[in-house]
């Protein structure tokens, strides 16, 4: 069993995780998901490689309880929030939000929801690296 | 002792990630916040949001403690 | 590489299709997927197996004009549908969308599209085996 | 010939998945449903779509073709 909830350099298995979501209920009749990746264009430069700083603990604790919020926001079954910190590539996988409910819309509605929500709340920093060299992403307001 | 931290734009413009501040009874956020940021002015010009042991806080006139956790923080960029 | 769109009794692994939906573009940055689970429950009674019939050739036309639909309305990079067929069990995967554009709200916006509109568009059917027997469900309008 | 399908609800009210229907010159959907429907009414009752070679009609006085494959069908129910 790993955590429902992580922060790691190491990549992540799909399959793993939605079985383990899955082995929280026989109830579950849908799962949403959303895997962000790297790309590797941003603002009209290539991006080679992405890194990501975090305040790991703040960030832990923030996306426990996002994860609790949507589970009472939306009555799912169950969610799992994992970010991935250090350098990354083009195609790379970033972060993974799966929300697990009786039924499909809650289940995609919650799953949408953490991703916004992560975004605002979670103390991480992506730094870009194009041919014109480093730089820290700027979120839009 | 307190123990101030810095990530990422703010650590590069800090050039550093951790660094303490002396406790002294009374103390307020906008003592520490008065400390670092006339020193490093760059990097407090990008400080979005201030945490106090993981908790993000609102209030600068809030009453530091001794072993408190702080961090000055750029607007998150993560996902 | 397997086809983007699919009918089979077989189980299918999302790593798999995560990994071939991501391959055809370095720009895709978020990916938006909905798995549909057989339940044990449904409609107050105990599901003990799930069989589907599918009218196998109409079904894939209508799948594959769902994609090439939610790819030019979305705007995807990508996408890919495979469902299920013959008798699955409680918590066996039926139905996979996968949805990947190039920002997270198109990837997610399709997704959900995609699976309200196959329930709409795309002649399966499904029957429930029960403590008081077999039902072809009926859905509601 | 007209190949005639039937699917999940259906097929089991009329206890077969397929059958022919003899084509004579001018035959409409109307037709092939009235050929069926006045033995079958229960499987009829719950037929929701036709589609005439893999695809969905809407007009019953469609005319069919030779080597035409119909098919009768109750609401979908995937996903």
């Amino acid at each position: 069993m790993s955590k429902a909830v992580r922060i790691q350099a190491e990549d992540f298995s799909q399959d793993d995780e939605i079985k383990e979501l899955k082995g929280s209920s026989k109830r579950m009749g849908g799962i949403g998901t959303f895997l962000g990746c790297a790309r590797d264009f941003s603002e009209g430069r290539d991006v080679s490689e992405i890194s990501f700083d975090a305040y790991g603990s703040m960030a832990l604790l923030e996306m426990n309880k996002l994860r609790s919020d949507a589970i009472a926001k939306f009555g799912l079954l169950d969610a799992r929030i994992i970010h991935r910190i250090g350098t990354v590539n083009g195609g790379d996988n970033i972060v993974f939000i799966a929300a697990g409910a009786e039924h499909r819309v809650a289940a995609m509605e919650a799953c949408r929801w953490m991703i916004d929500e992560l975004k605002q709340r979670v103390p991480i920093w992506k730094k870009e690296t194009t041919p014109e060299g480093e730089s820290w992403v700027v979120p839009h307001p | 002792m307190i123990k101030v931290l810095f990530f990422g734009p703010i650590a590069d413009r800090m050039q550093m990630r951790e660094t303490q501040l002396e406790f002294t009874r009374g103390m307020t956020m906008q003592d520490a916040i008065a400390h670092f940021s006339v020193q490093h002015p760059s990097a407090f010009s990008i400080v979005a949001f201030i945490a106090v042991n993981q908790t993000q806080i609102h209030d600068k006139q809030m009453v530091l403690h001794d072993n408190d956790e702080i961090a000055f923080m750029a607007k998150y960029a993560g996902g």
